[in-house]
């Protein structure tokens, strides 16, 4: 269970990107997050990993207040949750399986359980043949599914993807989005930011929708087919 | 367990993947550290040389009359209870005589038929290291003159001053030198590995995101950089050496025959270690320092 | 006109990118390169620009050979070209502006110049209130419209795009489209790397589908609608 | 026109934009010269002190008899020729008597009743300061003995054999310690230089994707590392002559009543301009070679 009570976010700088978000979204769910470019998607999704606080307003995950945490907290809660970053952050001195691997040497597991469960992901995802390259030795795609690989080894309790296939082709993104929905039935609560319509529609779950920093709406996947066909019309 | 290779070869491999990076640590701190050892290498051996110099320095007293040999000794042993004084040592007429006659050389036969009494006996106080001054010496002369038999002093005040002067103006630069060097070796070396984290904050912020507590953040390039000093000092105790072997000790005993040197040394066991000591936490404490400035969370 | 004979591309860590590539692209021409993840995309459009060199075959652009130009000449081709990198390669320590302005800087035009061209052309692209914004501070969506705005701004003989629209929803992407329609009207040859079928079906144009570094078809529009439905059934 | 506009602006900006990485450059330049020019500061006023010393090394020759007048200023003006001699300076002998009298002190009245005959006269040479060693002084003594009455030399063996290696040990360390310094200085300013470029390399990098020729990426680059060289020469200087003003002059005025503190003195003008010169060719040197480095293309 998340649950987001009047959020506001103010940037540094004094950019306003998000106002007075209200949210709950229970344990299991498979939400999409939309709305046009800079409407404050990633920003949520940063809000509920603590890789910004929020200006105002509190967050709730599971029983937990996490808008004031100290740095080891916010660790070990990170270590409950996957996020798929919008630029990927990798790390480019390290070899795709080393960056893969990391979350899990983070928490200590042993050698030879980590290495079969990264070769394993890195098979899901297609790149089992470039476990020693290094980033900038991939394409954009493949550097994106290293990121999705990374955010999905420690079997999250929560999924969060920003625009994880906006540097795939449709076939790859139905696969990636087949996984989600996998790790999805198995519990793991998954929340999507994305633009892909045909994504939407494909797979159709609650989709709420940002637009200049407001929630502007929050449909259940029957009404969900309604939207794209609205918004084609605009 | 599996933390402490994790992190072990995490530090191995990291200073593998950045050679750059930990070459200039390792650079840096290998010349500055060599700066400071080789400073205090020539600091150490001047000081051992003027030691040996200063043994020259002494307030002599003549003697009016001729004391009775029990009240000579007295004086001896009350002078040298003196916390100024090394050792005292009688000149007989005689001696003194026969310095006069050697001193004059060829000329001695000037001396011929002369008594050795012309010249007054006296008593020579050889100080101790921390009063070879002027102030030292006057203090002494000043206690001396207490007894009032004691009233001709003779301490070389030219000489002394001109020594003091000399050894004030080479503790002043050596302490200032020094005290200086000492923080351009802290600045430089703090810096330098500043800029090292600086290049690879990307990676901190990485591993912040990825769930890892400071701590694991941390250690990888805290042993990184105690491991970097550690083999900066070592390089720059033996490019010291080096150093030391070739110029100081080679270079000079060809050069040289005098006993100075054969007295130049190198620096003694426990400030190699200390040397040592300073490499590892320079490169430990420089890391701390900017980790926990881009680390934050 | 782009003429490319018998390209192969082989990184330097031994990995194969392009086969025996032949290619004409008649100047004013708009040119899809799509493939799956991985296919060479990037790989081709970076040759073009010289910011690797292919390993075999010979590029021609316009009259000149530019597989083997020393570093100078390099820099004047690209100052001909404009290109939109997948990872946007934005200068983050200097803003908005400055990193929309350089090219025209490394020109030398005049300040009062450079300043009306870099407003308007960020006016076009929703930006104009994030002229002193630096990279960092901006969604990901607008990273990549000032990328775009970048590759434009010199109005290049040659515009490289590569997956320009992977970090923005379709109304945007489908206003991209049209300023780079409207560039390509006024004479320049666009080749735009793409995964979007969206972008494909609405937008018609010549596609050159790649695979594993080859070239596995190359449609005219009429047969471009052919394409995707038959992709689409696999 | 508007290039260098660009240019100049891009310098400042990019100063103002990473404060860390040119505070790291200019506080690196202004250590590292710091220490150099106070290494040399000492090393000019050291040779000062010792020149000033060194005017009493001497060669006394004793003469067996009393020559003419005439003979004596045709010795003098010979010697004066030697390549070696500064001055000569013939001693009576009643000066030597009087001089005797006057070291005897209180006891002088041992002398009397003696004929100032029993000293013999003497010449005194002074020699130039380069000949001013032990080797000096015996090539002068051997040349002299070419003259047959020429046979009874002083020349202070002892004194000048300590001075000598005193000397040599001076110029040696300071050569060394000098040149030492010279190669610690470039080898970690060009450090410091690298890493401040490696930390930027991703704009070198993308700002020849934009189709920039190397000498533009360069161009602001280079004004950055001679700027900052110059200003952080400009600071060590600045620096020097505080660590100069408050320790050596005053410090040493306070403490010494001797001429020694009257005679130190700050580096010569020529010298200062040479730090600026030398911080700002760093700066420039420093930056050019990373940037060859990478900015290849
Ligand atoms: N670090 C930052 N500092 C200042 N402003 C920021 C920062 N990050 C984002 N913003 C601003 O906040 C707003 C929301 O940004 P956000 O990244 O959440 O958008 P988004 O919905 O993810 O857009 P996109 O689809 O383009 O990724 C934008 O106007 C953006 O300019
Ligand atoms: N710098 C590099 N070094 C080594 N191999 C590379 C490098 N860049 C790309 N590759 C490899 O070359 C192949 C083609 O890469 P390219 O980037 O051209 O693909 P792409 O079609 O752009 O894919 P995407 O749609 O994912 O961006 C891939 O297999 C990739 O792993
Ligand atoms: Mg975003
Ligand atoms: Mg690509």
């Amino acid at each position: 269970m998340i649950q987001l009570c009047n959020i506001g976010k103010v940037y540094d700088n004094g950019a306003p990107a998000l106002h007075d978000i209200n949210l709950k979204i229970p344990s299991g769910d498979f939400v999409y997050i939309t709305g046009s470019s800079g409407a404050g998607k990633s920003t949520l999704l940063r809000l509920l990993y603590c890789a910004d606080r929020p200006s105002r307003g509190q967050i709730l995950m599971g029983e937990r207040n996490i808008t004031r945490l100290r740095p080891r907290s916010v660790a070990l809660l990170r270590r409950e949750i996957g996020f798929v970053f919008q630029d990927f952050k990798l790390l480019n001195k390290r070899t795709v399986f080393e960056n893969v691997a990391l979350p899990l040497q983070v928490q200590g597991l042993a050698k030879q359980e980590i290495q079969s469960r990264v070769y394993q992901l890195l098979q899901y995802v297609g790149l089992e043949y470039k476990l020693q390259r290094k980033p900038l030795e991939l394409s954009g795609g493949e550097q994106q599914r290293v990121a999705i690989a990374r955010a999905m080894i420690v079997r999250p309790r929560v999924l969060l993807a920003d625009e994880p296939t906006g540097n795939l082709d449709s076939d790859l993104a139905i696969e990636i989005m087949e996984m989600f929905t996998r790790i999805n039935h198995e519990g793991t609560t998954v929340l999507l930011a994305t633009h892909d319509r045909e994504l939407l529609d494909r797979f159709p779950r609650r989709t709420i929708v940002l637009k200049g920093g407001h929630i502007v709406s929050d449909t259940l996947p029957q009404t969900a087919e309604e939207t794209p066909s609205k918004e084609e019309a605009i | 367990m599996e933390r402490l290779r994790y992190f072990l070869q995490r530090t191995l491999l990291s200073m593998r993947q950045t050679p750059l990076l930990s070459g200039a640590t390792i650079g840096t701190v290998a010349i500055a550290l060599m700066l400071l050892s080789f400073f205090t290498l020539i600091v150490f051996n001047v000081q051992n040389l003027t030691r040996q110099w200063s043994r020259d320095i002494q307030v002599i007293v003549y003697l009016d009359r001729i004391p009775s040999n029990s009240v000579l000794e007295q004086w001896c042993q009350e002078i040298t209870k003196l916390p100024a004084v090394e050792t005292v040592h009688y000149v007989s007429q005689a001696e003194a005589f026969e310095r006069f006659r050697k001193r004059l050389g060829q000329n001695d036969d000037l001396l011929d038929g002369l008594m050795p009494e012309i010249l007054p006996a006296s008593l020579e106080i050889a100080l101790r290291e921390e009063a070879r001054t002027q102030r030292g010496a006057e203090e002494l002369v000043e206690l001396l003159s207490r007894n009032s038999t004691f009233s001709d002093f003779r301490y070389g005040q030219e000489w002394l001053e001109r020594y003091d002067a000399f050894m004030f103006l080479l503790r002043l630069t050596g302490t200032l030198a020094g005290g200086f060097l000492i923080f351009a070796t802290l600045f430089i070396i703090s810096n330098t590995i500043k800029l090292t984290i600086y290049a690879r904050r990307d990676e901190l912020e990485i591993l912040s995101l990825i769930g890892a507590t400071p701590f694991f953040i941390k250690a990888p390039f805290l042993a990184e950089g105690a491991f970097q000093g550690a083999i900066g000092a070592l390089l720059a105790l033996g490019g010291c050496h080096v150093l030391y072997y070739f110029f100081l000790k080679k270079g000079l005993a060809a050069l040289l025959t005098t006993a100075a040197a054969q007295n130049i040394s190198f620096l003694p066991t426990w400030m190699q270690v200390a040397v040592l000591g300073l490499g590892l936490t320079l490169g430990l404490a420089g890391s701390m320092l900017p980790l926990r400035k881009f680390v934050r969370m």
